[in-house]
């Protein structure tokens, strides 16, 4: 009984332990930076991460969207004229963060997705 | 030695720490850079203040009704008699005495209504008493809004109707029983009228607690069933104690108003009586016992701690420690007593 | 079992009839329908009186005019719930296409991403936001602040032009955690250091706490006499919280001090309450309001130390956001044209000298086109405007940032 | 009819409660699609926190406001998800394991006092929620930040000390009603919410046929006689406590997470009030509760709640009126189920005790002293 009820214990800390610690690296947050600050050609954007609902960047902004895990994630960037771009990325080994700038934005080619130091370090 | 034993067990060790560490307060005030002379002028106006809604605690407590958290049914009772009055456009030691008057009669209204409805659910006072307050204050904010007050000074500015929040009282009786005989010491100013009105209001309960009436309440409170077996009727009285409460609690608001230079209306009440509640088992009450001793001793130690504390810790730490010391203190305290094992057999 | 059939049966076939029932619109001459969301009277009265204006101008929806007027409750630090689904239950309304929040207490940016969610279409206003510019200039079509930074420069220069040496700044925990307050209260204290005055911050209790405002206007009903004598008489006070404002005023009245504007001004803004002022003849009318104050605080020996707005800034925002709502939807102006934003606002402020400008993120330095700050002059009674939206205000001000 | 009599008289609450929503949505004006779509996110939202409440009412202790300490240990762990930017249903997850063991400890205690309060166990309750109000104001603004280190801004107050006053949920913001979200016509069902919701509700069938379970109702009955039949009834309250609260904590999470926000230091209070006054209105009474209560209650206390403040308004002409009189129904609704749960009791006790002195006399005048 006693033994059986030790199991028991030791099994519970070690799936809450286990359960933490997969919860801590797969839900990890990294800031991807969306650079809208270029004001030479005005345009506002909506970006979609993973399939999720959009989210507005203005003309002027430098949004932060926080990307959920260190792994591949689909991006794609509906400007108002229609034109879109979707990239599929993975947050390079080591960066903390990532930035898109909206200015590089090229018809026909692949928005460039480049590691950056999150915005407090810096 | 064990003399001091006993005391120490009849006061009780929170009681002990709470006047030490008032104490030290007040030690330590001059040596942060507080004014001690004004810090116990604003230590008596606050007990001449709060000291009779802490009052109005006592008759119920005795009758077994347990901790009034209904309280904000007597303020409301003394805001209908302030705004009433000051509608009527009596000012001064008239309209002090008019808007007791009708404080009165609505307290007696309320009381017996109240009272009538604790009756009908013994055991559950306290938490009910809880909620039909909190009510009671919601209702009477709609009340506010929708009577037809209409004196220029009362209403809100803009529209013309509906109270203000806030009411100054300085045209009317502001202050009135503070400088009644006002004087100082040493810097310390004594609000004589206030303290002498508090008196004769702890004198009067201390009277009626001991009248026919008053002692019938008390045996209500301590053994219902032998108090019915020798004829006193348990309703009638745990009522009666809610009259008196009530009433005591809208003269407390009156007393209060005059000191504070404001009638406050909406949710102004809505948290009063949880001070009041702390302030009387601080002075040593318990939820079945209370007596005039604990009332003055609780208000003087609750009250001082809150103006003492934010003025003291604030020079020394500057931050905002003392409004979380302020919530434990007044609710740790309610909840000691709560939890205290009752000497009086069930 | 039986029961809670019978129960649900009832309920739903309740909801079921009233939801065919409630719909029975009646003949609407509204082209559509704008939202305002303010406090009650008792919490912020000008915010509610500027809805009022509204209806009176363009009518109430339920009478076939365009304004539904709905308030968040008193105590909205604990009742998000309530402030999010007040705002929601607006956008039920199929011709209604704006919602003005002032003040944008927090819950309104939820309440916002709720509404985009379900009615895209709808034009959302935060007059005032009381969350974080960056949240709120996410989810709002157009924010309005008064302007904290500028402000933070400029309520010192004033105290120090209308004679003051130190100035106390009173406030506590929650608003010290809103970022325009606190970012505010660094630039008051950094521009104190250069203007050559004292700083001191004062704790005063939280009104929305359990010591409600019956406690917190004691507090400084009992404090502001000490403060005067430690710090003198020529000190300035400024406090964050409306509740605060009266006792404060009434206090500098009789003991001395200066107070140069409340956080956020208007005539209304503690005066009538502190002075026990009746302003039915002249309600509504600014104009007539601050003369009358200007009266009352000449004739109590306040000359030259009091000052205000001219015109109440919260009335201002909830009117001059709806008036512009109302022009982008009846396609006099579209979203973003600031000149019209502008005129807007003077509409309800005859002959007063507004400045704005965007935001600007002290930490990126972007600006932002929907959130725009503004302030007024101050005007100083017995003494008259005092030029503060003239002032330049050194750049390094706006760099100041809380988090670092 | 004697039927409906008694049906009435036991449900009198409901049906008061009922009547009122009936009458007050016609003057909302909400449309239904508009009240029907609220009614399901919000019961996603909070039937969890509410059935925190079963087991302490069913051990006899009445309605536990002292759950929202659940609620607080809950809060912890949303800023400790959200300090580590840990998102979505991983952040959910983490907030709860951090949560649980606080809760079970906060549990304990608040059991321990309430064991020391019998009889006055609400508003011993009730107090110590508030209680701990001070010492979570104390950890969230001088604890965190000094000796629990905060890592982001976002988190952080202004002035560098303490955990800020509103907290943007928006990392785990619909971790768990987005995972699936159902669209049904107007309206979308946030699927693993209610399976979770379900799931809970078989755990409270299970529990209540096991040992423990059966204790709790044995105690409930009769402390006396639970305890000479040999159950450690201090020992069983705290566990019924202990439960509620960690379902508090779990609960309160479940609500945040809808709603995306969070009062860092307010939050928490509501959540005892929203959930007692739906439990009182789905019918319990403080020493009988069930799940059908549960549902019943979270239904029509939220139906109340967003038709109140329109219909209030509608009726007197004045949006602030309509504010306070939502309030007044919010506190009125535990107000009057109380007050009519304990008069239904007074009057059962008045009827039996007459019945036995009835009886007791007619012994009497049959027996005499013969």
């Amino acid at each position: 009984m006693n033994l059986r009820s030790l199991v028991v214990k030791i099994t519970l800390a070690v799936v809450y332990l286990v359960l933490a610690v997969w919860a801590y690296g797969a839900g990890k947050g990294y800031p991807l930076y969306i650079d809208n600050t270029d004001l030479s050609k005005p345009t506002m954007l909506s970006v979609v991460i993973d399939g999720k609902s959009p989210v507005r960047v203005r003309e002027g902004a430098y949004t932060e969207i926080m990307v959920k895990g260190a792994r591949k994630h689909t991006i794609s960037l509906v400007l108002p004229s229609g034109a879109e771009y979707r990239e599929t990325f993975r947050f390079p080994a080591g960066a903390q963060a990532a930035e898109i700038r909206v200015p590089e934005l090229a018809p026909g080619s692949d928005p460039v997705v480049r590691p950056v130091l999150p915005r407090q370090d810096r | 030695m064990s003399s001091i034993k006993t005391f120490i067990a009849d006061f009780g060790w929170p009681r002990i720490i709470i006047a030490l560490f008032l104490l030290s307060l007040f030690v330590a005030a001059p040596i942060v850079g507080v004014d001690l002379g004004a810090s116990i002028g604003d230590v008596l106006n606050r007990f001449g203040q709060n000291a009779i809604m802490v009052l109005a605690l006592v008759p119920m407590v005795q009758s077994g009704c347990g901790l009034n958290f209904g309280l904000p049914i007597g303020i409301l009772a003394g805001l209908l008699g302030s705004t009433i009055t000051m509608q009527l456009g009596l000012t001064g030691l008239t309209g002090l005495l008019v808007a007791i008057l009708i404080t009165i009669v609505f307290g007696v209204i309320f009381g017996y209504l109240y009272g009538k409805l604790l009756n009908n659910v013994k055991g559950e006072e306290m938490t009910i008493a809880m909620y039909v307050g909190f009510s009671a204050v919601m209702l009477f904010s709609i009340l506010w809004l929708v009577l037809p007050f209409n004196k220029a000074d009362l209403v809100m500015g803009y529209a013309g109707e509906g109270l203000r929040r806030s009411i100054a009282l300085e045209d009317y009786w502001g202050k009135l029983l503070n400088n009644f005989g006002q004087f100082s010491i040493g810097g310390t100013p004594i609000p004589t009228g206030l303290l002498l009105f508090v008196g004769l209001c702890v004198f009067f309960v201390y009277v009626f607690m001991r009248t026919r009436t008053g002692t019938a309440m008390t045996a209500v409170g301590s053994n219902p069933d032998f108090a019915r077996a020798s004829g006193v009727s348990v309703e009638r009285m745990r009522t009666v104690s809610t009259v008196v409460s009530t009433v005591l609690g809208g003269i407390g608001i009156l007393a209060y108003q005059q000191s504070f230079g404001w009638v406050q209306v909406y949710d102004a009440p809505l948290f009063m009586a949880f001070p009041a509640v702390s302030a009387l088992l601080i002075g040593g009450a318990s939820v079945t016992k209370a007596s005039m001793v604990n009332v003055v001793l609780g208000t003087f130690l609750f009250q001082g701690i809150l103006t003492m504390t934010p003025s003291v810790i604030n020079n020394v730490l500057k931050n905002e420690l003392s409004e979380v010391i302020r919530i434990i203190v007044t609710n740790g305290m309610i909840i000691y007593a709560l939890t205290r094992k009752t000497k009086v057999a069930k | 079992m039986k029961r809670i059939l019978k129960l649900a049966a009832l309920l739903a076939a309740v909801l079921l009839v009233f939801a065919a029932c409630s719909k029975g619109a009646d003949a609407d001459s509204a082209p559509f329908h704008i939202g305002v969301v303010t406090g009650s009277v008792s919490q912020s009265e000008d915010d509610l009186r500027g809805a009022e204006e509204l209806i009176k101008l363009y009518g109430d929806s339920k009478t076939g005019g365009m304004i539904t007027h709905l308030t968040y409750p008193d105590n909205f630090m604990d009742q998000m719930d309530t402030t999010i689904s007040q705002i929601l239950s607006l956008a039920d309304d199929a011709k209604l296409k704006a919602i003005i929040v002032n003040q944008a207490v927090p819950g309104t940016a939820e309440a916002f991403k709720r509404v985009r969610e379900k009615r895209p279409d709808i034009l959302l206003f935060a007059g005032e936001p009381h969350e974080d510019p960056p949240v709120i200039q996410e989810v709002a079509d157009m924010a309005i602040n008064s302007d904290f930074i500028s402000r933070g420069y400029t309520i010192i220069w004033a105290a120090k032009q209308m004679g003051a040496k130190a100035f106390v700044h009173i406030s506590f925990p929650r608003h010290m955690s809103y970022e325009t307050l606190g970012l505010r209260r660094l630039i008051m204290e950094q521009a104190c250091t250069d203007l050559g005055m004292q700083f001191i911050f004062e704790t005063a209790p939280d009104p929305t706490s359990e010591v409600g405002v019956a406690g917190a206007q004691q507090y400084i009903l009992e404090k502001m006499p000490q403060w005067i004598e430690k710090y003198g008489e020529e000190t300035a006070f400024f406090c964050t919280n409306d509740a605060h404002t009266e006792p404060l005023l009434k206090q500098l009245f009789a003991y001395g001090g200066y107070f140069v504007e409340a956080d956020l001004p208007s005539p209304l803004m503690g005066y009538p309450g502190a002075l026990g002022l009746d302003l039915t003849a002249e309600a509504g009318d600014f104009q007539k309001i601050l003369k009358k104050v200007e009266e009352s605080v000449v004739a109590k020996g306040g000359a030259g130390r009091f000052g205000t707005w001219a015109y109440s800034y919260g009335f201002t925002v909830t009117a001059g956001l709806g008036e512009y709502a109302r022009r982008i939807l009846a396609g006099e102006t579209q979203l973003g044209d600031k000149a019209s934003l502008n005129d807007s606002f003077a509409k309800f402020t005859p002959g007063a000298k507004w400045a704005s400008g965007p935001y600007v993120n002290a930490l990126t330095g972007q600006q932002a086109s929907n959130h725009m700050l503004v302030f007024m002059d101050t005007y100083v009674f017995g003494q008259g405007y005092l030029p503060t939206t003239a002032q330049a205000i050194d750049p390094k001000y706006y760099e100041i940032s809380v988090n670092n | 009819m004697r039927n409906v009599k008694s049906f009435v008289a036991d449900n009198i609450v409901t049906l008061i409660f009922l009547t009122i929503t009936i009458i007050a949505i016609p003057f909302s004006g909400l449309s239904g699609s508009y009240i029907i779509s609220n009614l399901i996110d919000r019961f996603a939202r909070s039937s969890f926190l509410v059935f925190a409440l079963i087991l302490p009412i069913m051990a006899g202790m009445g309605i536990n406001f002292a759950m929202v300490l659940g609620a607080t240990a809950g809060q912890i762990g949303l800023i400790f998800a959200v300090d580590h930017n840990i998102m979505g249903t991983e952040g959910l997850i983490l907030a709860t394991l951090v949560g649980i063991p606080l809760s079970v400890g906060l549990g304990w205690f608040s059991g321990q006092v309430l064991n020391r309060a019998r009889g006055r166990e609400m508003v011993t309750g009730f107090i110590l929620g508030y209680f701990m109000d001070g010492i979570y104001q104390f950890f969230g603004l001088y604890i965190m930040g000094w000796l629990i280190p905060i890592r982001t801004a976002q988190v952080m107050q202004i002035d560098g000390g303490g955990v800020r006053n509103t907290l943007a949920l928006e990392s785990v913001r619909g971790g768990l009603d987005k995972i699936v979200s159902l669209k049904v016509g107007p309206f979308s069902i946030p699927v693993v919410t209610f399976a979770v919701i379900a799931v809970l509700c078989l755990f409270i069938i299970w529990f209540r046929r096991t040992k423990l379970g059966q204790d709790m109702r044995a105690i409930g009955q009769e402390q006396g006689i639970s305890h000479a039949a040999g159950i450690n009834v201090d020992r069983t309250r705290i566990l019924a406590i202990v439960i509620s609260t960690v379902l508090a904590c779990i609960g309160q999470i479940i609500y945040l997470q809808n709603l995306g926000n969070m009062f860092t230091y307010t939050s928490q209070r509501q959540a005892g009030y929203y959930a007692a006054a739906a439990i009182l209105v789905g019918g319990a009474t403080v020493s009988k509760a069930s799940i059908k209560n549960v549902f019943i209650g979270v239904f029509l206390v939220h139906a109340l709640y967003i038709t109140t403040p329109l219909a209030g308004k509608a009726l007197f002409k004045s949006a602030m009126v309509g504010q306070y009189m939502s309030d007044f129904i919010n506190y009125g609704i535990i107000a009057s189920a109380l007050v009519l749960h304990a008069w239904k009791n007074k009057r059962a006790a008045d009827l039996a005790r007459a019945g036995l002195r009835m009886s007791a006399e007619a012994q009497a005048a049959a027996g005499g002293v013969a």
